[in-house]
């Protein structure tokens, strides 16, 4: 057995996992090293996540081994794996949701006194630890069920830090942040690197893989397919070894824009709802992809939600072809002389049964269509079903599997895939790339811009700037709940994003965000 | 984890817990013959599900509430209203006489709906307002009995429905069981009715988010759980030929331990129809078996919890991972 | 209160539990009274019925007469419940309380309360074990008695005897059971006895006596504490020849026993009526008048057997079945049909 | 970070605590005004004697509804509360007797009892996986069988001198009995509250997989709970003895109890999926409960209208948390 100076922090060999029918992973392997980041990609449901579960002890392998500083471990659950100093960002989080941040911070291990919790010193410590993440407009007493995706995604990265881990794992750790809080985190973990550290990254945004990763590791179909130093391979080259064949343009060309006439398919008049939106005025016509940009938080959820007919009492007009129309439930909005389709934030509590099979997730919005007086049309249902997973290449083992045991990227494919199904003439997307890989994503710009061209109007909020400036014909940036700043064409680019973002001048904004010009951009 | 809704070979469908909930039944019915050959005389097994079919109404409208994630706790009073509503109908005349049933059943509809409305529109948790609708029905049921002095005598035909054996030789309430059983499954898994209510007892968010009108669901189920209790005391009072203050009182936890025997997740959003059938006759049985056999009331608790709890760890024991 | 020696005020009606039994005399006081009925469970026919009888007598003229307030309270299952609203009572200075107590044993803490402060309490149907209250009582132990006496009288032989019992763990249902088999033992028949609980509810009696006659398929004789109506109609149903049965007094059971005395249903109907309310108090008022009363009074159970069912006397065939005949006590001058209590009809109200 | 900053963050804290505390705030204001109520209308007005009475009554409910807290915040249910507690009456009316060191053993023998007792639920929910709904019903039936042994009828005795004191009042007319279940809040409630275990019970009710995945020993941590259950119910099965002095196996008290304690725990604030709420809200909740029955006496009612106005008012009060639906804007908070 190799000497422990000589053994790497952290390996593992030969892994395997299968779940029933399949096999997430076959005989992988991979290697830390102390005071590196190792990027790790991969296509959705490639065995990513399973492979850090099994790190973290959340998974028991089938077969293969690991070694700590050279010596064989083994976890029976995540408590073994922390007191072994590895500390995992779990893709779905892992926050309690009636705790509040600092509980949440402190879980494992809170401050004692007389052997009762401290909650002063709790909280300095979660103050701290949320300083240190870039989170530090988070109180430490909100509790976590009333905080948006992005500042959970904070807390729980505040709460690793706490743990003081030898070994942490980030598994799509800020895929619902944005810039400004992405350069926060990647403070941290360059330090956490230089204090010697060992980091596992997970993330589709290829940017900041090659900003942060040291090393990188491809895995394909469970298998571990290349390991190489950060900067030895293209995007492409990297991109193909992860989808394993050839990839090209990622966002389709953009039509040219069309001179506004005729009535557009949506219509906001002075849209205001207790003072989160504030008079927002906006225009989608049939053809049009509609960005909207801004800081996470400033409305954008909120905006999407109330055109679906979620939020009470709002005021002011939604015209749909010219008509007002009344929406007081998502029922109503996804009728057909409506025909909207929301994706929601949230895909674990707002769009998925997770418990139930494929299928029923898939159809459970177009029931109306697929049914008669009621009754579900079974061949109808089945061959609709079979075309979104097509379309969408959606990996599943078959229709009757829980939806929960597809990988996040699949599962964020079966909530577009169900709406789509609805063959919607709106549709509102909340941040709906989150988690996917860069090859489906690319299809998925390709497809909304089909869908475009086909009459849909497109409203879409995303946290990624290049996705607003590849896929959107004009968009407007929201700040403090109103709209800042209409950008069109030529117009959208990462800077005029980020300064109306931050509702300054373009001309003050510096180059600070320069090194995040390209994310996802692969190729 | 069985999904009732896959599109599965009807073998592959069954749920492993089913099939073991059936084959306990049959370890039961064994372990009685080896005491009393008579446990296995067909008059016998036709009177057990001629009983059981009184606690299948109120547990199929259970289980309907339990996939939703909910419970129905006014049951009870329920199954009293329904009693001494359609007996009290008979009073009427003629024309009450004719409609007693379907009066009886639209009073516990109308209870039903009441809890909907705290359950869905309220949002007051079920396992709360149902308890709170158990009172006031028990309320109006005394008050009509001290108030009023209703006629409480079934008809003859509601004796011939809960008793008589018009086809097959098989009791009237078997084939009464037999439709209410087969439309309950053709809702759950054929109609958008039915998905709906799976739908919202494994999220309601995101079902709502999906465009389904959650609430009009809970109202709607609520209704049919009221209306099915008050048809079972309806059944039950044909049965005993009269209504009267609390006969409802022995199905409340039967019906939630034979839906919940059954597979039935009391989280809700899963379960099947032919589980709680199961559960139903293994409650039915097993209380059966346990009051003939001659042993102190004492013992029979004992053997009671026992024989449940050894079942479940048979079969129903949770997924070792929790979602 | 003072203990003096017998007879009472009222012989006939106070008629003492035993030879034993001491007699009170409580310092007289000016009426009008107020008095309370501190009530358990209200959920069946019996205590729906106990307590109309009860508000039908405060309200009769020479009663009214000498009643400033009659409250009634009923607190449900929880006998801790019960407890605190007889406290309360006696708190809020009631002269008398009666009660139908949720537990016989459990008032000990209240009766001390009650003495000390010179409060009168009545108890019945489920009494107090207490020398230290006024309880009116109904021989339960007779009862089942009376019931096995009529088995042993109408079965030559002996033979296999179905026992429904009531809610286990209850001193009543012990009482009736124990005397039962008392008498069928001292009876020198050979008797094989079949117990099934039927909880003093129709529904479960039925129930519980349709799968003995399935496992059992013959039965010689009955007993049924209590929802006797169902227990015989689980033996019809099942087309089970007529046997003597030994039951209840609702109304329904002896309408069944009069449509088929014919055919072999002999019964025996005996009960302790709701009326003993009224007993109660009586026997209350008179005790706070400076009376003498029993401690222990015993009342008389309401009995009627075969041939003796007349309709319109002891049954009524065109009313409900859940009531309780049985519902006078002549000897203390109360003398309330069950008709003009619970037989009223929705049109004449 | 300045100072500035952080009195300005401080300055919110309030509001925090405010939520996670308006469940227990609003039992007690409910509980207050029906007391009032209560008092003010009673004859004998608010005395000693009449707070003693309301308090032995309450304090019983309340302890099971304590109960049925530590179970209800793992996101389980104890549908076998009223049963450990009527177990546990009918033990302590046999062994809590004789001298001072007799009584004291025969107490810890009741709590050993109602520990074990609740124990067997956790080992049977956690270790054996079963739905608590069902396994509880099935555990209650056990229990009660246990309690008809030991109690075919009612009666036993219990040791009088302790049982007057804990019913009686304190100086100054302070009710003993609140006063014991002001100690069982602070010996048992409130280190489970501040410590490490309630830390984990509150995450495991909140979400289980959550508190796994942070590495919390969650098994034990439930386990413990239930076993907490049984511990409080059978103090309340003691506390039943000394008020009644008997034992009594009675079926349809366990019942009682067992729902009651459902509805003390829900109007208490305390969250049936599990994660929110507190015991001190429950007690609240059981008083609320127990008010709602001594309004009976305060109101004139027909005796025959009781049981209609009881189910009304306890309908009434569980539909008042539903106000704050009225200020939901967004609706998918209503199936938070
Ligand atoms: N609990 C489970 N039961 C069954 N199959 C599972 C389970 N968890 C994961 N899988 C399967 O294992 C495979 C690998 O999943 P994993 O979550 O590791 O993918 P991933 O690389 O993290 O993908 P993504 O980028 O989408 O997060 C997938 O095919 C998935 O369907
Ligand atoms: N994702 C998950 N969510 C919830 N529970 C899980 C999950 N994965 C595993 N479990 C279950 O949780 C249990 C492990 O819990 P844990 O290790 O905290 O137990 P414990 O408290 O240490 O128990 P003990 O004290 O007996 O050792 C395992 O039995 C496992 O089945
Ligand atoms: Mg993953
Ligand atoms: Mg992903």
């Amino acid at each position: 057995m190799d000497g422990p100076s000589s053994a790497p922090l952290f390996r593992m060999e030969g892994v395997s996992k299968r779940y029933g029918g399949v096999k997430a992973l076959t005989n992988a392997d991979l290697t830390v090293e102390a005071g590196h980041i190792h990027g790790v990609l991969g296509e959705n449901g490639a065995g990513k996540s399973t492979l850090m579960k099994i790190m973290a002890g959340v998974v028991q392998p089938d077969e293969g081994r690991m070694t700590l500083d050279g010596n064989p471990v083994a976890f029976g659950n995540p408590a073994a794996a922390n007191a072994a100093g590895i500390v995992c960002i779990f893709q779905e989080l892992s926050l309690v949701p009636e705790l509040s941040v600092a509980d949440n911070i402190c879980i494992s291990n809170p401050p004692k006194r007389f052997g009762l919790i401290d909650q002063r010193a709790q909280r300095r410590i979660a103050e701290e630890a949320l300083a240190r993440a870039g989170g530090e407009d988070i109180h430490p007493l909100a509790p976590i069920k009333d905080l948006p995706l992005s500042r959970r995604q904070l807390v729980e990265i505040a709460k690793a830090l706490v743990r003081k881990p030898r070994i942490l794992i980030l598994d799509e750790a800020t895929s619902a942040l944005t810039a400004a809080d992405v350069r926060k985190v990647f403070s941290v973990l360059k330090r956490l690197r230089q204090e010697g550290l060992a980091l596992l990254y997970i993330s589709h945004r290829m940017a900041e893989i090659a900003e942060l990763a040291d090393e990188c590791t491809v895995f394909r179909n469970g298998r571990n397919v290349g390991t190489f130093k950060s900067g030895t391979k293209s995007d492409t080259e990297i991109v193909e070894l992860m989808i394993g064949r050839e990839y090209s343009h990622v966002f389709p060309p953009k039509p040219a824009p069309q001179a506004a006439t005729g009535t557009p398919a949506l219509e906001v008049r002075n849209l205001s709802w207790n003072n989160r939106l504030k008079d927002i005025s906006l225009t989608a016509r049939a053809g049009e992809i509609v960005g909207l940009g801004g800081l996470d938080g400033q409305g954008q959820r909120e905006l999407l939600l109330a055109l679906f007919g979620v939020l009470r009492s709002t005021t002011g007009e939604i015209l749909i072809d010219g008509k007002k129309c009344n929406l007081n439930c998502p029922n109503d909005a996804k009728q057909g002389s409506i025909g909207m389709a929301l994706i929601p934030e949230d895909r674990k509590t707002e769009g998925l049964m997770l418990p139930m099979s494929v299928r029923d997730n898939l159809s459970m919005a177009s029931l109306g269509r697929l049914s008669k007086g009621g009754l579900v049309d079974r061949a109808a249902e089945t061959k609709a079903i079979d075309e979104m997973i097509g379309l969408l290449a959606i990996k599943t083992d078959g229709t009757a599997v829980p939806v929960g045991t597809l990988s996040g990227g699949n599962q964020q494919k079966i909530v577009i895939a169900k709406w789509l199904m609805t063959k919607p003439k709106v549709i509102l997307l909340n941040d709906p790339t989150r988690g996917i890989d860069v090859g489906t994503k690319a299809e998925i710009y390709q497809l909304l811009r089909k869908l475009a061209d086909q009459g849909a109007a497109i409203l879409y909020y995303s946290t990624d700037y290049d996705e607003l400036i590849g896929c959107c014909d004009r968009v407007l940036v929201l700040y403090d709940g109103a709209v800042g700043r209409v950008l069109s064409g030529d117009e959208i680019t990462e800077r005029a994003l980020v300064s109306s973002a931050l509702n300054i001048g373009a001309g003050q904004v510096g180059t600070g965000t320069s090194s995040m010009a390209g994310a996802g951009a692969a190729g | 984890m069985t999904n009732p809704l896959a599109t599965l070979p009807v073998l592959r469908r069954l749920d492993p817990a089913v099939l073991t909930a059936f084959g306990c039944i049959v370890l039961l019915l064994l372990f009685g013959a080896m005491r009393n050959p008579n446990f296995l005389s067909p008059d016998y097994l036709l009177l057990q599900l001629q009983v059981g079919s009184f606690l299948a109404m109120v547990a199929t409208g259970m289980m309907l509430v339990i996939l939703l994630g909910q419970i129905d706790l006014s049951v009870p009073w329920i199954i009293t209203v329904g009693g001494m509503m359609s007996t009290a109908a008979v009073g009427w005349g003629p024309w009450g006489a004719t409609f007693a049933i379907p009066i009886g059943v639209l009073c516990g509809l109308v209870f039903g709906l009441v809890n909907g409305i705290g359950v869905a529109y309220l949002r007051v948790p079920s396992m709360i307002f149902t308890l709170g609708i158990n009172a006031v029905a028990q309320g109006f049921m005394v008050l009509r009995t001290g108030g009023f002095a209703p006629q409480d005598m079934a008809t003859e035909s509601m004796h011939d429905l809960a008793t008589g054996r018009l086809i097959l030789g098989i009791p009237n309430p078997v084939w009464v069981w037999i439709a209410v059983g087969a439309v309950t499954v053709f809702l759950l898994r054929r109609t958008v009715f039915g998905r709906a209510i799976y739908a919202i007892g494994n999220r309601e968010t995101a079902a709502y988010l999906s465009g389904i009108r959650t609430q009009r669901v809970v109202l709607a189920v609520f209704g049919i759980s009221g209306a099915l209790a008050a048809f079972a005391g309806a059944l039950l009072a044909g049965y005993s030929t009269k209504a009267y203050q609390g006969m409802g009182d022995p199905y409340l936890l039967p019906s939630i331990a034979a839906v919940v025997l059954g597979g039935t997740s009391i989280l809700g959003g899963r379960g099947t129809y032919l589980g709680t059938v199961a559960g139903v006759i293994l409650i039915t049985l097993l209380q059966s078996i346990l009051s003939v056999e001659q042993i102190p009331e004492a013992y029979r608790q004992l053997i009671f919890g026992a024989v449940i709890v050894a079942m479940l760890l048979l079969y129903g024991r949770g997924a070792k991972v929790a979602a | 209160p003072e203990v003096v020696s017998g007879p009472s005020a009222d012989p006939k009606c106070y008629v003492p539990w035993a030879d034993s039994t001491k007699f009170f005399k409580f310092p007289k006081k000016e009426g009008p009274y107020r008095i309370a009925l501190a009530n358990g469970f209200i959920g069946n026919t019996w205590r729906i019925q106990m307590i109309k009888t009860a508000k039908a007598y405060a309200e009769q003229p020479e009663v009214k007469a000498k009643l400033k307030e009659f409250k009634v309270v009923s607190t449900g299952e929880d006998v801790a419940a019960q407890i605190a609203a007889v406290q309360n009572f006696i708190d809020s200075g009631y002269d008398a309380i009666v009660i139908n107590a949720q537990n016989p044993t459990a008032f000990t803490p209240v009766i001390k309360r009650a003495k000390a402060k010179g409060v009168i309490l009545v108890a019945f149907d489920n009494i107090l074990d207490t020398e230290d209250a006024i309880n009116v009582n109904v021989d339960q132990k007779g009862l089942g008695e009376y019931w096995g006496k009529w088995l042993v009288d109408n079965i030559p032989n002996g033979g296999k005897v179905l026992e429904v019992r009531g809610v286990a763990g209850t001193s009543v249902d012990t009482d009736r059971h124990n005397g039962i088999h008392e008498v069928l033992d001292a009876s020198g028949k050979k008797w094989d006895v079949v117990e099934v609980v039927g909880k003093w509810d129709d529904g479960t009696a039925q129930k519980a006596s349709a799968d003995a006659i399935a496992t059992q398929k013959h039965f010689d004789g009955i007993t049924v504490q209590g929802g006797s109506t169902g227990t015989v109609r689980a033996f019809m149903d099942a087309k089970h020849p007529f046997v003597p049965v030994g039951g209840e007094t609702e109304n329904g059971f002896r309408k069944l026993c009069a449509a088929h005395a014919g055919e072999g249903l002999k019964c025996a109907s005996g009960g302790t009526g709701p009326a003993q309310v009224a007993v109660a108090i009586k026997t209350a008022i008179a005790a706070l008048e400076g009376e003498v009363v029993p401690q222990s009074v015993k009342l008389p159970l309401a009995t009627t057997e075969d041939p003796n069912f007349k309709d319109g006397e002891n049954f009524y065939s065109k009313e409900g079945d859940n009531f309780f005949v049985g519902n006078s006590f002549p000897t203390c001058g109360i003398n309330f049909t069950a008709q003009e209590i619970m037989g009223q009809s929705e049109g004449n109200q | 970070m300045t100072d500035q900053a952080l009195t300005a963050r401080h300055g919110g804290d309030w509001r925090y605590w405010f939520g996670e505390q308006r469940g227990t705030l609003l039992a007690l204001a409910v509980f207050i005004a029906m007391f009032a109520i209560y008092t003010s209308n009673h004859p004998a007005g608010f005395s000693a004697d009449v707070v003693t009475t309301a308090a032995n009554k309450g304090v019983l409910l309340a302890l099971v509804a304590m109960a049925q807290t530590f179970v209800v915040l793992t996101a389980g249910i104890d549908l076998s509360v009223g049963f450990i507690f009527i177990l546990c009456n009918c033990l302590a009316s046999h062994i809590v007797l004789g001298s001072a060191i007799q009584t004291t053993f025969g107490v810890i023998g009741v709590l050993a009892a109602g520990l074990a007792c609740g124990a067997l639920n956790g080992a049977i929910v956690i270790y054996g996986r079963l739905q608590p709904i069902v396994a509880t019903i099935a555990t209650g039936a056990a229990f009660y069988g246990i309690a008809l042994l030991l109690r075919e009828q009612p009666g036993g005795d219990v040791n009088e001198a302790l049982a007057d004191f804990l019913t009686n009042q304190f100086p100054g007319g302070i009710p003993a009995s609140a006063v014991a279940l002001l100690v069982v809040v602070l010996v048992i409630w409130i280190p489970f509250r501040k410590s490490m275990l309630g830390r984990v019970v509150y995450a495991v009710g909140s979400s289980e997989s959550a508190a796994y995945m942070s590495g919390l020993h969650i098994r034990r941590a439930k386990f413990i709970a239930y076993a907490l259950g049984g511990l409080l119910a059978s103090i309340g099965g003691l506390f039943i003895t000394f008020v009644t002095y008997t034992g009594e196996a009675s079926l349809t008290n366990a019942n009682t109890y067992t729902l009651n304690s459902i509805a003390a725990v829900v109007l208490g604030g305390v969250s049936l999926f599990g994660g929110r709420g507190s015991a001190i809200g429950a007690i609240f909740g059981a008083l609320i409960f127990r008010t709602i029955g001594d309004l009976l006496f305060v109101f004139d009612l027909d005796p025959l209208w009781q049981p209609l106005f009881l189910g009304v008012v306890l309908l009434i009060s569980v539909c008042l948390g539903s106000f704050r639906l009225i200020r939901i804007r967004n609706r998918l908070d209503l199936f938070g």
